[in-house]
């Protein structure tokens, strides 16, 4: 594709390495980073706390390494762009975040972010520190219900890591938090629409092509392929189709409550994600579904891809005491009481 | 042409710049059915095996141990994982070997070969670098010498990229295409090739 | 420019329409919509409170109407996209967020909101409602230190809104309030950079044309010109000059405490914010000053335009406690303690 | 042709067919110089003129004031404080008047230029619709008839709207241009004169 990429880079193969410092820097002494290693951890971690480890490939910003802070995770294993980070990044990570309590790895189910963690939880279980997986497979795009273990995890990360974050924060065993992460995960349902393509900065090339007027509804978080390719339609046209298969997927049902999430996948304005959060919001109530919470904003992108998803999380009780709690990072709310 | 622990760290050395010389094809051909960062990511991974190489560590396991590991935290993503096995995995079956020999290279491949198996959870037809990796191994077996050997192998990796294409992707990225996929050579059964080629080559001398 | 514009909308004569409804809910009801006025106001305003009014042109989402919230905003004039508000919808807000303590007014300093905003402060004179002008003025790029009247307002306007909005929300008279937005708005300075042009969603036209390796030192939000028009370069060149204009208008000198604001002006991933933030943290230890709090974000945008800007203000022990209050909104931080 | 108050909203209506005709030029002009937006602006603010004129309320400045307030509060930006200003303002000319005289248009364009002038604080030569609404005011003062007036009003404007290409901007989204504005007219000085144009065009019948 002719569109050249021009992006406000130094060396782009140092780009990762650039933006974690830029990142410590920007969390004013709340986030560290280890030395040598592409991980960022939280600053102060008390002992005996369960530990939370995410991470994955990056190109997705503010995901993963804008994700450390109160409520959210402690560590973040950091790959390069669109790479799934190598084994001893997860494992030093995993062991700068350890408060002889264990550590939960919530991550975004990828072949390769699977077989790496595998490694860095072999590593550790040689040490004898216990290791817990939940990986996230919120894409209903990506493979029908009865192959859950072949979806992707896309912008539904964010909610996840708020649940768990904060379970991990305020409950004592490895146990406790692994089932809270496993419920919230039980009632996550997203999916995407992408407009425009993103590129990662070394290759400066577009990871798809769409036509002019082409959007395509389902496309990952990397450009992996989607359910349907089409014209572009209206924004109400758009959101009726994902929603119907989000609903229909867990299936959603009149009296549940939710939490609403609208991603941003790089480019697009915030006006097109709040003209279809209007819609979403008249089809919720035609349905009798209750938004407990909502978020609309920019959380798990694909470089400067354009387009949006959709997530909806089913709450209960306990689910809704986590996800109330407050959040901070640099990433998601930079407030911080001083 | 006789392979010992010298000659092993040199072969990796000539096996990285055959991989570093392609790596805008995997680029490409990542684009078309992953998520177009292969290449990259195997240039990261050779590049450290090129230097690891100039000052490799004794035996030759510990020279194939070595690039595993340097591919393995500089490649990332499913390559890294992959291809880093293939190398400390298949490393164990030159332990205690002066040179490496057909039955050695047949036994790293087959080591290889079980390692990503058990890693990534998949058989072959599943449009990957196994589609290589699996008909080289069976293919090397029994092989007289070296040299047979490791053309052999190549010649099976060759044909295993060219029935990638035929194949629906059932992991990694391009697994979402479904039958989309198909007409595509599956990028890291192209890097298999490329490594045994480069392997290939060397021996032949 | 052949690049055409694909947004998911609806009819774009409606989108500002469509897109502060789904703004409001968003809000989980902190906000409300004045009945048939584009105006959005806090749901709860304390009797005796100062009031905060801001606002301006659509299309730099989530400014204005998305900071409406604890220690932000009380009400925003909503205008079309990138045209001021009519005076009807200022005077409309102002009375309804007025609660016998006057307004201020703070908004970007265009001619088009001057003279609307001025329109609306006369017909609420003649119902006696005392109201204070503060237009924000950051733009070191638009027009030099001498003729500071003439600069407009860019990315800072976050920081006036938040400093502004805690000072409204804790100090009882509008004296005071104006007094310390004012002090704010002696030390803000701020510069832009753009990489790709943005568009209105009604012309479908971009707003100016760059070439592809080409890059706008200074450009204002709504593509005004600014000040060097250059080949791209890199991360830290182009962060050196911003720098360099920025700190020396001020100036800003060796032992000032600063906040720091990195804005995405929309389509710009956090990656190249980050990596600017690193080089910019360079430069300020290097001279000496202090980053007491950063924000790096999606703030004031200027639709998919590509670029980001950088602001700096100097604060005092008055403005760090202000800045330091956690300001709440759809667009800043949607934390609520619920 | 007699203008009187049904004449008058016959007229208003005429003008904004006319501005509504010209709204893809008014958006190149000011995405020449300006932020892209002045056509969608002009085309809000004179639908509704075009709206009001249906049920216009009494009296000729009623007629005015009520277009003046459509404009207001329709089109936003500077052009709808500006514009509106000039009908509102203008409106007071033509109070108490039966009909629409060559003195009572001299007197409304001379209301018109005197409350956008307190409005947008600039003077002629800032590269404003001033500068085609002026040269307008002093045209039409001392003409015959209405017909003489309209008809000197829109070619004076016309004119101005020629003299905007030489100024530099110090108002409005242009200034930033400076030097750069040289070359291009004003947006606003093309949508005066577009005004006066369709006014002297219905005069004329
Ligand atoms: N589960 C798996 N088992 C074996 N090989 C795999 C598996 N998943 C992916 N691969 C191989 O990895 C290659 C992709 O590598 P790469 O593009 O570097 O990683 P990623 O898919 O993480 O972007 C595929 O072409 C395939 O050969
Ligand atoms: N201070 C001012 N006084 C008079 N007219 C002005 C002033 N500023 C701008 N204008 C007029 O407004 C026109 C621009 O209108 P428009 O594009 O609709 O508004 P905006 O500049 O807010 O985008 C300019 O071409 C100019 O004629
Ligand atoms: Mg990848
Ligand atoms: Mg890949
Ligand atoms: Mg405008
Ligand atoms: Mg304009």
């Amino acid at each position: 594709m002719a569109k050249p990429i021009k992006k406000i880079l130094n060396d782009p193969r140092r780009a990762v390495h650039e933006m974690l410092d830029g990142l410590v820097l920007a969390s004013d002494g709340r986030t560290r980073r280890l030395p040598g290693v592409d991980a960022i951890v939280k600053a102060e971690i008390p002992e005996g706390k369960v530990a939370l480890l995410i991470g994955g490939g990056s190109g997705h910003e503010p995901l993963f390494h804008g994700f450390i802070g109160e409520n959210m995770g402690d560590g973040a294993a950091c790959g390069q762009f669109f790479a799934a980070p190598a084994p001893h990044i997860v494992y030093e990570a995993a062991k700068a975040v350890h408060r002889g309590k264990g550590v939960l790895f919530l991550y975004g189910n990828y072949a390769g972010d699977n077989m790496n963690f595998d490694i860095g939880a072999e590593m550790l279980a040689d040490e004898g520190i216990e290791v817990r997986t939940l990986r996230v497979t919120d894409d209903v795009a990506a493979a029908p219900p009865e192959r859950m273990h072949d979806r992707r995890g896309i912008a539904g990360d964010l909610l996840m890591i708020r649940v768990a974050g904060a379970a991990a924060a305020h409950l004592g065993s490895l146990d406790e938090v692994e089932r809270v992460a496993k419920k919230a995960m039980a009632g996550l349902r997203s999916m995407g629409v992408a407009v425009l393509a993103g590129s990662i900065p070394e290759t400066g090339k577009l990871t798809f092509e769409l036509a002019d007027d082409e959007i395509e509804i389902g496309m990952g978080a990397h450009g992996e392929a989607g359910i349907s390719r089409q014209k572009l339609g209206t924004a109400d046209e758009i959101t009726d189709q994902m929603m119907e298969k989000i609903l229909a997927d867990l299936p959603f049902r009149k009296g549940d409550e939710v939490a609403l999430l609208i991603n941003n996948l790089g480019a697009t304005t915030m006006m097109e994600m709040l003209v279809v959060n209007r819609r979403i919001r008249q089809i919720l109530a035609d349905r009798g579904i209750t938004v407990h919470r909502s978020d609309v904003g920019t959380w798990v992108t694909s470089q400067e891809m354009a387009g949006l998803s959709i997530s909806l999380m089913r709450l209960d009780a306990e689910l809704k005491h986590y996800l109330d709690m407050p959040s901070r990072s640099v990433g998601y709310s930079s407030l911080e009481a001083k | 042409m006789r392979v010992d622990e010298a000659g092993a760290a040199l072969m990796l050395a000539a096996v990285a710049r055959a991989v570093l010389d392609r790596v805008d094809d995997l680029t490409d051909a990542d684009l078309a059915i992953g998520d177009g960062d292969h290449g990259i990511g195997m240039r990261r991974g050779f590049e450290a095996v090129e230097m690891v190489m100039e000052a490799p560590p004794p035996g030759i396991d510990g020279v194939f141990r070595a690039a595993g590991m340097a591919i393995m935290s500089n490649t990332g993503g499913a390559a890294g994982a992959v291809f880093g096995s293939v190398f400390t995995a298949g490393a164990a079956a030159f332990a205690m070997q002066e040179e490496i020999t057909a039955e050695g290279f047949t036994a790293f491949l087959a080591a290889a070969e079980g390692a990503v198996q058990r890693r990534g959870g998949v058989a072959e037809g599943a449009k990957t670098m196994l589609d290589a990796l699996a008909p080289a191994a069976r293919a090397a077996a029994g092989a007289d010498d070296l040299q047979a050997a490791t053309a052999a192998a190549a010649k099976a990796a060759l044909a295993g990229v060219e029935a990638t294409k035929a194949m629906i992707a059932t992991t990694g990225k391009a697994r979402s295409l479904g039958e989309r996929s198909i007409g595509h050579p599956d990028p890291g059964a192209i890097s298999m090739s490329i490594i045994l080629g480069a392997m290939r080559d060397y021996v032949a001398g």
